[in-house]
Formats: C-alpha cells, structure tokens, sequence
C-alpha cells in the first residue's frame, strides 16, 4: 500500500516511468551524488495522519496560555477582522498562485495588488507605493537604503521614539554598508526638536520618525520636512495605518518616504507574522523603489491590464546592482490589507480610528485617576499613551500576566530612566467593562 | 473588470462596527488631524465579495491548474496545513517579550525551537533561526553571519568578496551586496557547474563566502561540490548553501555534511506552505557551530527544566532581522507538514520531484533543446533554441501553454542558458497530469514549426490577450488616479 | 470536463487515515461480507482538489453573479454567518436525548428555543417547532398539525380539502396531498389574487385548511386576506401562510394578526442562509395557541429555574418531522442573522427588497407585458409575451442573460403567467447591479425584435450549450456506468 | 450615516429609485397592506455588529459542555472528516448556489451531484440514486411511500430495531395516509424472522429492516428478499454508508430500495444537521423516486453535459400528483459526502471501516471483561455492540455524563424489558487509550 502523503503514484507508474527514464530504480536517479556525501538517516520521527497532525497542532497552541486581554502593542495590535478577510484572501486561486510573472493568467492577482498600492497611496498621501515588504521593521531598512541611493549620501538620523525592534532592524541592515545611525533621544515622550538641528546637516540622507511614536505621541512633522529638505535630505516618517483614519498623512506633512506594518490591516497577531510592510514615496523616487511594483497597462487590443513593472530595480534582473534583494515578499497579507481597508470603507475607517482614541482616552482617564499614575507625555495620543507609576512596571506588569492581562510594555527595557514607565494600548476591541476591570487589578496591583 | 474604487459610491457602506461604550473624546487640534478622509473604497459587503471571488477567478493557481514553475516548487499545499495557521491567530508576540512572559507563551516558543531542531536534522546545522522572513532575507541574514564571524576574527577589513556561479538566482548577489560585499562570478563550465578551474583562479584569502544553490539552477547536482567546500575553508572562506532547491534531496544529503557552513531554507517551496500569490514565505537560516554566536536575537533556547526561555542581550549578534519572531503563521504550516510526513514521507517527495523531473526531461528531450543533458534532480532545464530558427521564443511557447490551461514553466532562467524553459513539477503531481502537459509540449513544439503565428498570437482564451510592458514602464501608472 | 471516476487510477490513495492502535479483529463471515470494494474514486489529494475547484467554477452563484431568481430571495450570505455553524460541529444531537443530558447543551437548545421565540415574534405566532428541515416539509408538518387540530375536535372523518390558489407554489398541494387531502384549486382573479368570488363558492365545511402565500408568487400582497380568512374560519377551516415570501413584510404584518394559524418560514430565503447549489434549508412552523398541544417532540421549553428541557412524551403530538433537532447549523446561521439584523434592521431590509422589486419593474414595464401592473411586493413577474411575437420564448431571454453574466430569474412559473418571467433583486443588490442588469434585459427586448436567432443561440459563453432534455429523460443515465 | 447591514443604497438613490417609481417614500410602497393589518414594532432586540454577533455566538457554543467521548450513534456518528471537505464544500460557487435549474450556468452542481448519485449507486449496489433527500428518517418516509405507490398496496411492515427515530417519523408521514404500520419486535438484538413471516403476505407493500440495526447487530437479508419477492412487495434497507466500506450491499442481499443517513460522510455532528438522506433503488423504480435527479446528455454540438431529469416526477410540475412534496433537499451536505468519499477513496473506505470494527471489539473484549457485563447480542456487530449490565444503564449514563463520557444509548427507553441495556458505539476516532479509560470507568461506575 503508498501511504505516502500527496505523492501519488502507484507502483505501476512507476515502473513504466523509470522505463522512459532507462534507469531500473530511483535510487539510481541520485548517483550524481558522490557516496560518501549521502546522508545518514533523519533523526525526525516518522509521519502521521492528518487528524494527528491536527491534534498535534492544536496541542501546541493549547500550550499558549489562552484568553489574554490585550494593552500591548509596539507594532502589532488588536483589531478587528471583518469576516470577508478570511473568506476572500482564503480563495485557493489568491494563495496558491506564485508571484504574477504571467501577466495575463494572473491578473486576479495583479489588479488586487494595484488596488492595494492605490489604497496605500490614498492612504499616506503620497504618490508611488510597492506591492509589499516583510515587515515594519524591514521597511524602516528599506526606505533607509533607498534614502542613501537617492542622495549618494552615507548618515541616517533615528528619532530614538521609534520603535525599537524597527531601530534594530535597520542597524542590522546597515551595519556592514558604511553608514553612519544617529539616534536622537527623545524628550517628553516625543522628537527631541533641539537635538535633531544639532546634527542635522547637508551629510545626512535622511531623518527617521514615528507617527504616533513609541510612546504613543502624536506629532506633526511639517517643519522637520522644511527643514531637511533644505539641507538636501529626506524625511522617513512609520506609520500606524489605523491612526491614518483621522491622523495628518505623511503626504500632508511633506514626507517623502512613509512606511509601517500592515498587520492592525487584516492581518491576525499569530504570536507575530505573516504581517506586511508598506512603502510609499514621492513619484520622482520610484526607480528607487525596492520589491515588485504594478503598473497599469493595455493588451493588443487596448483593454487594460496590469502588469509589474520597472522590474529593472529588481534582483532578478540587476542582480547584485538592485534596489533590493526582496524577491517573495507578503503579498497574500497586502491582500487582506486591501479587503480589510475596502470593507472598513472612507468612512469606517475614519470612525474605527476615532473609536480607539475615545477607548484609549477613557482608560486614559480611569488609570490617570489612580493615586501615583501621572502621564509621560504632554502631547496629545492615539491609541496608545505612557504612564509613569510609582514603582517598577517590569514586576508590575509580569504580575498582571497571572491575571490573564498584558497590562502594558514597560519602556524601561528599553530607554534608560524610565523604568517605571508603562505604555499603554487600547484597541477598539476592548470594552468599557474590561478597561474598568484593568484599572482596578492595575491599581490593586500598585496597592500592595 | 472595475476597479474597485469605481465601483465605489460616496457615503455607501461596508462592514458595521461596534458601537462605543465609552465617551467621545475631546477632538484632536486641527494641525494634527488629516484634511479629508482617505479615499479609501465604498462598497458594499456583496459588491466586496463579488468583486474579490471574481477577481480570484482570473488567477491560474496550484489548486486550478498544473504550475511547473522552475525554482518555486510548486507543489500542493495540503488543506490540512492550512488549517493550523488559526490556531496561533490570537497570540500577541509582545506577551513573550513582557518580563516572565515566556511561560505564557510554550507552545509557540517551543515550536518554533522544535522546528529549529528539525530542520537542523534535515539540513546537517547545528543550529537554526527561524527569524527570516523569505529566501532572500535568509541570504542576507546568513551572509550578515558570515561577516560577524569574519569580523570577530579580526578580518573583516580584508574580507571584500563573496563568489557566486553565474547560475546563481538573482537574490544571491543582492543579498551579499546588501551585506556588503563585492561580488565575483564563475561561469558554468559545460557540464553544467561552477567551472572548477575559474573557481579555483577566482578564489583568494580576501573571499569571505561561496554562494550556491545545490542542485544548482540547472537542476543538477555538482559532483565536485566537496573539493569546491574544501577549497573554500582553505582560504578561510564560509560556504553559503541556497536551500531553495532543497526539495530534491530530503534525506539524500545534508549540506551540513558536504561542508556547508550557512544554510537558508524556503519553506513556502520545500514545506509545503502555499506562496499567497508572492508571499508570506520564510526563510529560517541554519548555521554550524563557529556561526552560533552571532544569530540573531532573540534566540529560544530550552533551560535545563525543559521551558523555553528568549535570550535577548548576547553580543555578537547581528541583531534582528525581523520585529518579532518571523512568519510564524508560515512556520506553523511547515512544522505541521514536517511531522505529517516524517523521516520517510519527506525521503519520498524528494525521490518523487527527481523522478517527475527526469520523466519529463526524457519525454520532452526530442522535441526540445536539453543544453545539459544528464540525470537531473528537481527540475530539467530546456532551451527554445530550435523553435527559435523558426521566430519562437520561450515566451511564445508560455503564453500557448496558458491558452491550454498550464501555468508556464520559468522562462529565461537560468539566464546562462539561452530561451530557458524551466521546468520543475514536484512530487505531488500525477502522471497522467505530466502526459497530458507533455502532449501540450510536443504540440507547442510542432506549432513552432508548422505555425509560429498561432505562438505568436497566443494566449486568446485570457480575459486580456498580451500586454504593452513598455507603455506600464514609460507610463508608470502605479496608483489609480480617478 | 472528466468525472472524477474517470480519473481514477487503481490503488491510488486520497487522505491518510490515522494508524490502528488496537488488535486487528477476527474477520466477519463471509456472507456478511461485500464481494468487492465499493467502485468509489481512486485519486491523489491534489487531483481531488483541482478537481472540485475547477468544478465550482463552472457554475454561476450570489458570490459571483447576480441571481435575481424570483421566489428563491438570493440574498446575500453574509461571511459572518457562515463562521457560525462551524462553533457547534463538535456538539452530538443524541447527547441531549440521554438521561439528564439536557444539562450538558444548554446552549444549543437555548439557542433553538430563542429561535423559536424570535420568529415567533416575527410572524405573530404563538410558538413555533424549529425541527422541519425546509419549507415543503414545513408545509407538510404544518398540514398535519391541522389534521390533528381537526381530528382532536371529532372531524377528521369529516375535514377533506385543502384549498390552494392556482398561483401557488407546487409544494403547497403537494405537500397536502401527503397530509392526506384532496386539494381544491382557486383561480386568480384579474387583479391578480385569489379569486375572492370564486373562493365563497369553493369553501364548505369540509375544508380543513387554506394555504396561501401572502404576498403571492405575483409578489402581490392580497388586500382580501383579511376576509379570506375570516370566510375560512367560519367554515372551521384553518388558514395556512406560506412563508417563502416573508422577506417582502417583516416588521410590516405580522400573519398571526391576519388571521393565519400555522405558518412555516424558509430561513434559507429570508434569513439569510445560503441556499448550497440545493439545500440545506430550515423551516421552521409556527402555530397559533389552539394547535401547540400537537407540535412535533421533543418540545424545547424553559422551566422555572431558566433551565432548557426537552419534552418528548406528550399525547397528541403529531410525532416527528426529523431524527433529531432539525438542521442545526443552518438555524444557527439564521439566528445570528436576526439579532445582527435586530428588529430596525430586519424591517429595513423588507423596505429595500420592495423597493428594489418596484425599481426593476417600474424600468422594465415599457419593454415586457407586466400582467398585473401594481405596486409589489418584494418581487414582480413579468410576461415575455411581447417577445413571443417575435418567436423569442422567457427561455430565450434567459439563456441571453447567462451570456451576459447574470443568472436569469426564474421563468415558468407561476405557471398562471404565460412566459413568466419573475424578478426578486432582493434588498443586497446595490443601484448599480440593477442598472446594468435592466440595460442587459433592454437589451434582450431589443435583440428579440431584430435578431430572434441570437437569442434562440444563446449562451454561447459557457462551457456548454443548451442541452438535449428530452434524451436525459429518455435515457435516464443518472449513473457513471464506467 | 446608513449603518444598515448588507442594504447598500445611499440617501440619494433612494430618492432617485423612488422618483424612477413615482412614489415619494418606500412607506408608500407598502399602501397595498390594509392599515388594519400593519403590525406593532417587533419586540425582538435592536441589531448588533458582526464582531459582537460573532462573540454573542461564541458563548453560545461555550455554554454547552466541551470534549465530550462521544460512545453514542443511533444514526449521528463521530468520525474524522479530512481537510479538503470543508476547503471545497466552502467554494461560494457551490454553497451560494441555487438548485440547478439553468444547467449551462450550474455544471458545477449538476456534475457534482452525477458523481455523487454514482458514488451512493457503488456503495449501495443498487442502480439509481437521487440527488438526496432530508435526512434518514424521512428518507425511510420517502422511501415507505414510494412502495407503496409502485405496489398500490397499503401495508409496511417494519423491523422494530430500525432506528426508533427513524420509525417516528415513518409514523408522522404516514399517519395521515390510511396505510397500516406493523411492527415486528426483534430478539436476540435481530430481525425476527418467525415473527416476520406470521404477518407476511400480498397485502405487504414492503418490509423495512436496517443493517447494521440498532443494536448494532449485522444481517443478511438475501433469503428475506426471496421471500419478500415472492409476494409481490418491495424490500427496503436503511444502511450505515461507512459500514458499506466491507459489509454486504443492499444490491447484493436483493434490495429493492436501499435508504440511510450521510451524517457519517464528511458531516459533522452539528447538534443534528444538517446532514442528508440518501436513496438507491433498481433501475426499474426510477419514475417513483422522490426529489431531484441528475442526468447525464449532450448538448447542441454533442458534448457531455448533465440536467435535472425525469422532472416530471416532481412538485413543480405535478404539484399534489408529484412523488414527493421534497425541493430544497440537502445539496451541499451530500457534495460533502462525494467529497469524502472521494477523498477517503475505494480502499481507504473500506480500512476505515475494518478500523470501525477493530476499535469496537476491542473495546467489546475490554467491557464484557467487566464483571455482570454481558453481550446482548449472538450475532456479529461492526462499530456498535449492545450490552446488558448489571443495573439501569439510565442511572450510569447519566453519571458518567459528569466524567465527559457519553457511555452508550440506553435501550430501555425504546425497548422495554431492556432496561440494563447499553448500545455503545466507538468510531475510528477513540483510541486504545480512551477507551481502556472508558472501561475504567464504567467499572467503577458499576461497582459503587
Ligand atoms: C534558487 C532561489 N534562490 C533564492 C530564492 C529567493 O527566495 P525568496 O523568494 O523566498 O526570497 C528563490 C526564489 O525564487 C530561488 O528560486
Ligand atoms: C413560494 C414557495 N413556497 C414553498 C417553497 C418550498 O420551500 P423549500 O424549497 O424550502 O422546500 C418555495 C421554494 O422554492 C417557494 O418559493
């Protein structure tokens, strides 16, 4: 009997193939591997069923402690996912295709991928997106490097109120290249402005910030974007898409380059991926564009298609000279960006934004009314805001995981002084009954 | 078919969201608050609906048609697979990076330290990180790592190069480039290699890595691929392994063993994870002992009570590669095909791919020019070369296959080989599927010579016939303007 | 396209079940034994699956194409719903029936009761059995609660005709006839209901029910309906609702203060649930006070402590219409349509389906006879008779239709229309699909005077041509014989 | 703001559709309603999101017990259900469809439910098939009616170990025709062949018999066949499909009308439904049968394509004279069984059901080791086995229900004088370990 999994041919076949072949088994097939390379047995344990293949699966997430109420974020948030997101990018002719080389049997693809582009572009106010980047983080490495290109020049300077997982990434990106990375610490939860000037010249290729920041502050950059245009430089500003319902858009502000993660866009958290990275630029910066780009086009007949275009940025072409060296990228979860934004709608997407303020705002309100809890920042927030406490938040907050709540990312770990800081999200998700709930275990918890 | 921003219709609505419980929050100051409303589409959940399952219905999938597309490995990504991805959907990756928020987070901790170990076991690493968000990141990522270790060395000043076969795919290069370095091209001799002796020349101490895909982008595995290994550690230079042609030999040999030191792997190709239509991959990177130090953060390691447990402050890493712990949701349906087919089922798909591929090969060689013409593993490499006497490229042939419901093979890749059709049909397809892509061939061939026009014409049962590429580049039409 | 039997391969596997864990059994005699294995498929897990998604694309469905298929409401299925059913996949029916196993379901039979109560509400019944599994059945179960309405009172014997209108739907008498009654058929009138005449006359005291559907398969809402009942209460007979077409009133009227005394509702119309290319369906009965005692067991009912029952031993119930609770998963479905609806929201969809009907009549009326030319209700019937001069038939038109992408209306019936051709765009549809559909059906007027044969040809688009009836019937191979 | 769910008009096209209508409002519309009869608001509650709907859902599914060891059938059974069933039975193409009245735009069904009727004509070894009825009990109904049209007779003899349900709703379509219902008490957990055979003659329309029964027992009922045949009647039997991997087929045993329940293939339990009735019957009966059928034809230029056929039989056309008042049927349910059946495939049928079996008898062996536990039955059982136990098997189930085991239907609610009896079921799905915890279990149930 072949029990094989999904290899299907019986005996009979093949015999009558290795017939065609000439050769009497396929082991013969592998002589062009030297004996002595052969590989001695695979230590892993034999197969299964698909039912204990599920169960087994199930078991592991079992494993997770279940049920958490989430008030974490730092790039990856709570939100809802219309039913349609599953259903939709859950068409076996979206997630089985390979990325559209084949332009006219793959046009499902290519015009979701131009819709989504246009989504992004509307979105952040800015001329030229790319189908997708890994992450947020490879996104802050990628428009990096794109800056760098486009300037010739070699000094990146980081708003320290980035998020910090980003600012790893982009320094692992960048260590090998000779760049310098500047971070500015920041004050008061937001861009240190003064601090910026100070080493802000015609050497660097562009300044990198965060809207809303780390800390959860909402800024306007339009005077950065003066002043480093002046100087010759770009402005990089992440974004968080959800904000961008109500939030001045880069664009308004005069970025060149925005960037974010796409995963409060449809995608679940799943312990933290697949999510997507966007990128979106002036139109003059597209032939530096990294990843797989969709241009609009016609046929023979003048009936329009699309197509990916400029693919002389790409490795498959340029080789070691290319923009990029992203070849698959995160195109399935574009497509649920696509369907989430397209379902969301204008105007739902304006009210979800304003519905995690008004969220954040009350826990604001309720944890601001316990004895010691005073706000870290002065400037207006989103969905997310700094507290500071009278002790601790690490013990803090690993207590409240006993009681099913991540109540929080302490910034001590990552900005020195602020060990007793806590930032704090609230996603439309959460229901005034369970932020009244958090408020009192956290100051329970603040009590003893 | 409409875009779906015109199908939009001003203040229509889509999905209904919860109503607040809390109170309106006073308004943001003016400067902070964008000026309209993103011109984000209005439709209709139906017209939503429709527009997207139409929309599919113009895709050529695995799951519709036959999709021998070389070097992706297209093969069937089982249901069961796709399954298990939900069931890690409401895990938040920041809860293990909370203090004491490991022990909260076991399972998925612990199984992507298992699949570490598995994919140790398969490929011959020590040790493997499962941060990598695609192939080409995991280049990159190992190439970082060969830099470390050059660097903690004390040679990172005189390591300028890294060597790669002018077969290699285009992401080697750019990955190294990206990594810093300088890149050196071999040329294939003929018989279908790196030629050894150009190898040999090229090769000096400032080379801090050999790049290659093993089978390489012919399809062929390289005898000399030992002596080239040894001939790279002794100029202290690492050797790279692509593991994207891994599927053909499962079981059969582990880079590790020949003397690889750096290893990517694909999942969305060898493990069965579907490829969404350009991603979500992953490409999780295995290292010999020497490299371990520098991997990147956090790394899961099993304490001695058997918790997983993130170690985060090491020096030497290169740092991070992605914000979280990479395509988990990818690596949840690779791990759960792992141990669907076991020691034995994976040896099968590998013996399986090879003998489809080499069926293939011999059934299509009269027809077709076979540049290298040997036993190959995964995938067979043809050249249009003799339907290109009669005006017909490799192109004209994709776009008949499409008319005759076949996704195209790779065309014009590898680039060394002139009209490249690249074939690769996986294990997972029937014989009768190959005869029946194999008449369509021989068909495509005679066309070739009895009517190239019809080539030329094709495809006609699309919705759109050929498009302009060059008014897509000139025009650059990115984003929809109305 | 091949069947699937014809691309089966002897001895090859589908899925992999799990290894036995247990002795293998001595074997069954032999008479107790099948000579062969059942000729069942023999195909790979990929074959399968391309098999039935390409299958599934050849057919037209909401999701894809407009389907203004009149009296079948193909409304939208929200996705929503759709995750619904799948919550209660584990629940296994037989455990509330065991001693004390009510305890351990208390959600599934709360969600039933609730159920009942809510449609109860909607229809202005006093309860109503969840357990018939569509709306023939529905029609069926509720004749027989008549029945036994009437045999409880001593005239059995004596209650012998059920009186339907000729507009009604063909499972209305057929489903009397199976309740045991002569059935005595109305005609329409001119103003395009029961003739109210004609009705007087044809009631005596020996009719034990009236079935009408109100609005009527016209999609006209009978202004008599008050009379008509009272005329048939005075004879003892009860008055039956065909609720097929409750997606036109709710929140309008409510059939109980009509007058009605049993009714079924067709969740799979009204309620949103997805109609599976053929069912499954729900139809849930609902009756007046005086006909509980003879509702199908087991009841479902809340006791004192709030808790769910099931009462199953009580005289005079009629028995039962399914094995167990009825179709679970579809009611699940419809129940979360209903409170998602809420009751503004189900009264604003009954105003759209109206209002749509009425647009696409209004437009269509100068190119198509529209026998009854009067406000409807949530759809309008239309004749092809103009075309007929022309030798075009309803036929014609809707095999245009296909061509163009829609799924034509339903045509033929009600049979009282020569040529009927009957619209239900449902309230999912947006302005938008039934302006293009209106300019298609224009279209079709047009063609039908200038070129008849374009018509008679049609589709020309689909896989198929029109197919040969009369030899299906004829030979009867309902069967692969290979 | 038009928050309505799924209506989409705006404002404006209202107002545009209703001056197209020539009415100044939608109430207007409704004027053909007398104003007497216009209903009071519903009292039903005001609507909800589809994430609150969602949740609302949840809890209902939650306050029923979870992880309950299902050793309980009687027509329901617990077996696994592969992947692809749900993945392609969830194709909008299939599930959003109506009954395939244009064939050229419903190929998709109408092959499906071709494949489908050969697939119950194999199993079954009978002829013809529909393209599915309700469920099992009404399709002993269907079943009962359509003999007695074929034999103008009005007599049904039934085996009394026919699933009881079964036999109810047989009673409920019946009850109203003047047809006379005999029921044959069985003995020895069998089909009484003595008692049969008192009762047996010409008036006899048909016989009614299930195998395996409700005990579990398995028959062979060729010589009643015979015998049947003999007197000009008809022999009906209601089938377990899954039990058809190796038992005996109806075709084989000389069966005229072969009916059963296809919850087992590839339905899940879904507290009942839906799930599908199936029906096969010799070639001859084909005018008589109920509901749909697919054909197999050509069309214009010859190609094979597949119609409802022998629509004359029907409703729609017949009206009170069709053979059944059946339209929507169970469509996507029973494309769920072709799927599964093709999907589990020739052999894998045929070792599911040795699995079936292999896993009763061993739990058999590990119950009748139990001290007072005895075999009901003489006869062989496949994946259900009935047991006499020491004292009330009602008492034990119920207290077992509390350790998450559903032990068995008792028979004593169906049977009198079995009151200690015990009908166990255990599918493919128990292991060895479950089960030895089961007999564990149980004997400690019997001993306090
Ligand atoms: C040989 C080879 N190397 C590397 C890659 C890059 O992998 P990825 O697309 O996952 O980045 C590919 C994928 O096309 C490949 O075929
Ligand atoms: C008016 C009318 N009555 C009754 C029915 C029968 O309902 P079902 O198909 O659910 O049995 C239908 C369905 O077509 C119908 O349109």
């Amino acid at each position: 009997m072949n029990d094989s999994h999904y290899c299907p041919h019986t005996p009979e076949e093949i015999s009558e193939m290795l017939a065609v072949i000439g050769v009497s088994s396929v082991e013969e097939l592998f002589a062009p591997i030297p004996a002595e390379l052969r590989a001695k047995a695979l230590t892993i344990p034999s197969g299964m069923s698909e039912f204990e293949t599920f169960a087994r699966m199930q078991a592991i997430a079992a494993a997770n402690t279940q049920g958490m109420t989430n008030y974490i974020g730092g790039g990856f948030y709570d939100h809802i996912i219309p039913s349609v997101v599953d259903h939709l990018s859950g068409r076996a002719e979206f997630y089985t295709a390979y990325t559209p080389y084949q332009p006219e049997c793959s046009q499902g693809t290519l015009q979701a991928l131009f819709e989504y582009q246009t989504a992004i572009c509307r979105l952040t106010g800015l001329d030229v997106s790319n189908a997708s980047l890994y992450d947020g983080g490879t996104a802050c490495a990628e428009a990096a490097m794109m800056a760098l290109r486009v300037t010739g020049r070699n000094k990146i300077v980081v708003d320290a109120s980035l998020n910090p997982f980003s600012r790893q990434v982009l320094k692992t990106y960048l260590f090998n290249l000779d760049v310098e990375v500047v971070e500015i610490a920041p004050t008061d939860g937001l861009l240190d402005r003064a601090g910026l000037a100070a080493v802000l010249d015609e050497t660097v290729a562009a300044v990198l910030v965060q809207n809303p920041n780390f800390f959860g502050s909402i800024d306007d950059f339009t005077d950065l974007a003066r002043q480093v245009h002046v100087l010759g430089g770009l402005l990089i500003a992440s974004v968080y898409p959800i904000s961008l319902g109500i939030l001045k858009s880069p664009g308004e502000m005069g970025v060149d380059i925005a960037i974010g993660d796409g995963q409060s866009l449809g995608n679940p958290l799943c312990f933290g991926g697949p999510s997507f990275g966007f990128i979106a630029a002036r139109k003059s910066l597209i032939r530096n564009m990294p990843g797989r780009i969709v241009g609009e086009t016609v046929d023979k007949s003048g009936k329009r298609g699309f197509v990916l275009t400029l693919q002389a940025r790409e490795q498959h072409i340029k080789r070691h000279k290319a923009t990029s060296n992203i070849c698959s990228n995160q195109g399935l979860c574009a497509l649920r960006g696509l369907i989430f934004l397209s379902s969301v709608g204008k105007q739902g997407l304006a009210d979800m934004a304003r519905l995690n303020r008004d969220k954040a705002e009350y826990a604001k309100a309720r944890l601001l009314a316990i004895p010691g809890v005073t706000l870290l920042q002065s400037s207006p927030t989103f969905n997310e805001f700094s507290v500071s406490l009278p002790k601790p938040a690490a013990a803090l907050v690993e207590g409240m995981l006993k009681e099913g709540i991540t109540a929080g990312v302490p910034l001590g770990g990552f900005y020195k002084g602020l060990e007793n800081a806590l930032v704090v999200t609230v996603t439309e998700k959460r229901t005034k009954k369970e932020i009244d709930h958090f408020a009192r275990i956290l100051e329970a918890a603040l009590c003893n | 078919m409409q875009l779906i921003y015109e199908k939009s219709i001003p203040g229509r609505r889509g999905v209904k969201l919860p109503a607040s419980d809390v109170p309106v929050a006073t308004l943001l100051p003016a400067h902070l608050l964008r000026a309209e409303a993103a011109g984000l589409a209005e439709i209709s959940e139906l017209d939503l609906v429709r527009h997207f399952t139409n929309l599919s219905r113009r895709n050529f999938s695995v799951d519709t048609n036959f999709y021998p597309l070389g070097s992706c490995t297209m093969k069937y990504n089982a249901k069961v697979l796709e399954n298990t991805a939900a069931l890690f959907a409401p895990f938040h990756p920041m809860t293990a990076l909370l203090p004491g928020g490991e022990e909260f987070c076991q399972g998925t901790l612990g199984m992507l330290h298992d699949l570490g170990l598995m994919l140790a076991d398969i490929t011959g690493m020590a040790e493997v990180t499962t941060q990598p968000l695609a192939g080409a990141q995991g280049e990159m990522t190992g190439i970082l790592l060969v830099s470390a270790y050059h660097a903690a060395r004390g040679n990172k000043a005189k390591k300028k190069y890294v060597v790669v076969p002018d077969s290699s795919h285009g992401t080697n290069p750019a990955s190294a480039a990206i990594a810093g370095y300088e890149i050196i091209t071999v040329p294939t001799a003929p018989y279908g290699d790196m030629d050894l002796e150009l190898f040999k020349k090229a090769m000096t101490d400032e080379v801090a890595a050999v790049m290659v895909t093993c089978p390489n982008t012919l399809g062929l595995f390289n005898p000399h691929i030992k002596e080239i290994a040894d001939i790279a550690h002794s100029h202290d230079a690492l050797m790279y392994y692509d593991g994207a042609n891994l599927n053909a030999i499962m079981g059969k040999v582990k880079p590790g063993d020949v003397g690889f030191d750096v290893i990517h792997v694909n999942l969305h190709k060898t493990f069965g994870t579907p490829h969404g239509g350009g991603g979500p991959g992953s490409g999780p990177v295995g290292v010999k002992k020497a490299l371990i130090p520098f991997l990147p953060q956090p790394r899961i390691i099993k304490d001695s009570r058997g918790l997983f447990q993130l170690e985060s402050k090491r020096q030497g890493s290169i740092g991070r590669t992605a914000n979280f712990f990479g395509n988990f949701g990818v690596m949840a349906k690779a791990y759960a095909y792992i141990i669907m087919l076991g020691r034995e089922g994976l040896v099968l798909a590998s013996e399986q791919a090879v003998l489809n591929a080499n069926y293939i090969k011999e059934r299509l060689k009269p027809y077709f020019e076979l540049p290298y013409d040997m036993t190959c593993m995964h995938e067979c490499v043809f050249s249009a070369s003799k339907q290109l006497v009669h005006g017909v490229h490799a192109i004209d042939i994709a776009k008949f296959l499409i008319d005759r419901g076949y996704h195209p093979p790779t065309v014009y890749f590898p680039m060394i080989v002139k009209e490249a059709i690249m074939i690769e049909p996986t294990e997972t397809e029937s014989k009768a599927t190959m005869d029946a892509f194999i008449e369509v061939m021989i068909e495509a061939a005679l066309t070739a010579e009895n009517d190239p026009q019809a080539l030329h014409d094709a495809p006609l049962t699309m919705p759109i016939s050929r498009l302009d590429e060059t008014k897509a580049a000139r025009e650059q039409n990115v984003c929809c303007q109305w």
